[in-house]
């Protein structure tokens, strides 16, 4: 039976002042009726850091997307951005999900362009935006040709135009090399700098010290 | 802030799907060569005598289609699931019986528009008195939307099974029994002279239903698959 | 020359109209197979400048890894 | 064994090689064409059963016979290809297909349209007209499945072994249509045996058969020239053949 047995979170100054993002309580899930947390407690200030980790299987991607919304817990309440009304919370929320969103037929162009208009947001210079990512001279080709890194970066673009407040972004540094993971904390530092929360999971440490890190272990894993 | 409005959505999501289907031709000339084909087994089966062949006609070329839609159900929501865009879809702030909507339209103008473009072949093969032509035709037009509409209930049902491809026809081929029997009792009463309104309101009437209330059903669909 | 005058030429003893209908439809395909042709070939010149432009970005990306 | 043939394996001198006949074989096509039409059309005397309207002769039966000759083409390049793994010889079965299937798809029109005048209907289902139809669905799968994959090397051998396949499958579907139609020949009466040909007659149908011979030589070259151009978009030679010496340097 696995149960939340830790929740180390570092000394967390909770000012009065800082508005708290995302606010759990009492959650529980079970999937394919193996109880993978129960009682869960969380809440996300504003320019913090929440980085979950724990073993393969033990909830980790099942809470974020609980946090998203993309499934709803067993038992327990969330609440974003103290409303409740779906429509200005998910505007306010960014998820990146193991799967890359990204159409294979399509160039990474296409893509970026695509996905930007369905975010809302405009983008003056896309050549410029996928250089930055590490995608030069990859830009017009279609995704399948793209290695997993590659399709990855398209789908991490989102974060340089975005105006979301809270990411959830599940393991975003895998099939990722050194120089994007350091590229991918760069933009973490910057987002959390200017008021925007941030829920990860991975499996490798964070390099970056982040002012406001919670740690969450979820225990257990596979009984 | 992720300011997008409904319109947007709709128009993004055509976009895409109709980029995707032009990279890929395939994925849309197959389901119509299929229907060129079956059509032209019937004559060599039951002989090309123009009188048997005119009876059987209408009938011949609806349950094709019916067929031809089940083929291309696959390319509804399959590539978005598998490429995790179905997540981000369920993520949009407008609702997402919108973009289920969309996904329908796009899926019509892709395999059912086509479809009605191509029936003249398919009446001339088959022998289809030229009278009859038109009320097909009227037939196919009111009636590949409501196709479009079920395949996509049944192809978010069973996008996250793994072979969903005969479940697929197991769930949606009663719910187009209706649309059979409204759509070739027209052609028949066209082909004999008699009134055809009746029919062809009805049909009319079951696409405004079906479309309004399939978005709602795919939209809860499409939740219960991705989680 | 088989036919007395151009107007009977054009009416071709009352076949005239399959008989260019028929003439017709096959230029128009191997028009079409022709002129296909010629549009793959600006096609290719297209890829191929495409082609050039992104060998020079790659060129430029290994010169910014090996700098950095 | 066939040591001559080896060079032409490489890209490079096949495109040359196609591009000194080419311009010889696109005339002559062109000419032949001319000649063979405008006798056929204007010169050649009626027939005496279906008067003018058996002119149709002069492009269906060449376009029936090209489009049968390109499938039994393709499929022997497609041996050519699969036995001797020549990279040519996969690449001009891409370049074969679609021709064949315009020839097809322009002689069952033609077909259908002589029929018109002499059966009353639109579409018969004649023994010949339904063997064509039946050939240009084995040119389409053909071609269907070349597209289907994104590598067109995999996708050229894929749709070669599926010509050499269609083509064992031609002559029986061949027989099986026509006994199929001798079955229910109560039903339809064909009286579409080709016209007793005088020689006035048979003269301008020889030179429109040559005329398709060359056209469908010269489409099938042009378009295997392409064909290399696109396989090859990597190597040098093409980017100065495409883009010329000005703007490389």
């Amino acid at each position: 039976m696995t149960s939340l047995d830790s929740v180390t979170s570092h000394p967390v100054a909770q000012q009065q002042g800082t508005e708290i993002l995302l606010h759990a309580q009492h959650l529980s899930s079970t999937r394919a009726n193996r109880l993978l947390f129960r009682d869960l407690e969380l809440s996300i200030p504003a320019s913090s850091v929440l980085y979950v980790a724990g073993p393969n299987g033990s909830g980790k991607s099942t809470l974020l997307r609980m946090l998203a919304g993309l499934y709803a817990p067993s038992s327990g309440t969330v609440s974003r951005f103290a409303t409740d009304d779906n429509e200005t919370w998910q505007r306010q929320t960014l998820f990146i999900g193991h799967k890359p969103a990204v159409k294979q037929a399509l160039t990474a162009l296409d893509n970026l362009q695509l996905q930007a208009q369905l975010d809302g947001a405009q983008i003056d210079d896309p050549w410029q935006l996928l250089e930055t990512v590490g995608l030069l001279g990859l830009e017009d080709i279609p995704a399948q040709q793209l290695s997993a890194g590659q399709q990855r970066r398209i789908a991490l673009t989102r974060l340089w135009y975005s105006r979301a407040r809270l990411w959830i972004l599940d393991e975003p540094f895998t099939a990722l090399d050194q120089a994007g993971i350091n590229l991918l904390q760069e933009r973490f530092a910057e987002h959390c700098a200017n008021g925007g929360a941030l829920v990860l999971t991975s499996h490798q440490p964070l390099t970056w010290q982040p002012q406001q890190l919670q740690t969450l272990t979820l225990g257990g894993g596979h009984e | 802030m992720n300011n997008v409005t409904t319109w947007q959505v709709i128009s993004t999501i055509i976009a895409r799907d109709w980029r995707v289907a032009m990279r890929r031709r395939s994925d849309i000339l197959n389901p119509l060569l299929f229907v060129l084909m079956v059509v032209t087994l019937f004559p060599l089966a039951v002989g090309p005598g123009p009188d048997v062949l005119g009876r059987i006609a209408a009938g011949v070329i609806w349950v094709v289609a019916l067929l031809s839609s089940l083929l291309g159900s696959e390319r509804l929501f399959r590539d978005d699931y598998l490429d995790g865009t179905l997540e981000q879809l369920v993520l949009l702030p407008t609702p997402l019986a919108v973009t289920a909507l969309a996904k329908i339209i796009i899926h019509w103008l892709l395999s059912g528009l086509p479809l009605v473009i191509l029936t003249p072949v398919c009446a001339l093969l088959l022998k289809l008195p030229m009278d009859g032509w038109a009320t097909l035709m009227l037939t196919l037009l009111l009636g590949t939307p409501i196709l479009s509409a079920l395949t996509a209930i049944g192809a978010a049902l069973t996008v996250s099974l793994g072979r969903g491809g005969a479940l697929l026809s197991l769930l949606l081929l009663p719910l187009f029994i209706p649309l059979i029997i409204f759509a070739s009792a027209a052609v028949e009463g066209a082909l004999v002279g008699a009134p055809i309104l009746g029919q062809v309101l009805l049909l009319a009437g079951l696409m405004v239903l079906t479309l309004t209330l399939a978005p709602l059903a795919v939209a809860a669909a499409i939740r219960v698959s991705v989680n | 020359m088989a036919f007395s005058s151009f107007q009977e030429f054009i009416v071709m003893g009352g076949y005239g109209f399959f008989v260019w209908l028929a003439f017709g439809g096959t230029f128009l395909g191997l028009g079409l197979l022709v002129l296909r042709s010629v549009v793959a070939r600006r096609h290719l010149e297209k890829a191929c400048a495409d082609h050039m432009r992104r060998q020079e970005r790659l060129a430029r990306r290994q010169k910014q890894e090996r700098s950095r | 064994m066939w040591r001559w043939l080896h060079p032409y394996a490489k890209g490079e001198a096949t495109y040359r090689l196609l591009g000194h006949w080419l311009p010889w074989l696109a005339i002559s096509a062109a000419l032949s064409l001319l000649v063979g039409i405008v006798w056929g059309l204007a010169f050649a005397p009626p027939d005496y059963q279906q008067g003018d309207s058996y002119r149709i002769i002069y492009i269906h039966v060449p376009a029936a016979i090209f489009s049968m000759g390109a499938y039994t083409g393709m499929a022997i390049t497609a041996l050519i290809a699969l036995v001797w793994q020549i990279r040519t010889a996969e690449w001009a079965i891409a370049a074969i297909a679609p021709v064949g299937a315009v020839l097809t798809a322009v002689s069952l029109f033609t077909g259908a349209v002589w029929g018109k005048p002499m059966w009353g209907t639109w579409w018969e289902w004649d023994a010949r007209l339904t063997s064509q139809l039946i050939l240009l669905f084995l040119y389409l799968g053909v071609l269907a499945l070349y597209y289907a994959f994104d590598d067109k090397r995999t996708g050229a051998k894929a749709a070669g072994i599926l010509a050499l396949v269609g083509v064992v499958n031609v002559p029986i579907i061949h027989y099986s249509v026509y006994w199929w139609n001798t079955l229910h020949q109560g039903a339809t009466i064909t009286k579409f045996e080709k016209p007793s040909m005088a020689t006035s007659m048979l003269i301008p149908l020889l030179i429109c058969l040559l005329g398709f011979a060359l056209f469908t030589a010269a489409m099938i070259c042009w378009r295997l020239r392409h064909e290399i151009l696109r396989q090859e978009l990597h190597r040098p030679w093409v980017q100065q053949e495409l883009i010329g010496q000005e703007k490389l340097n």
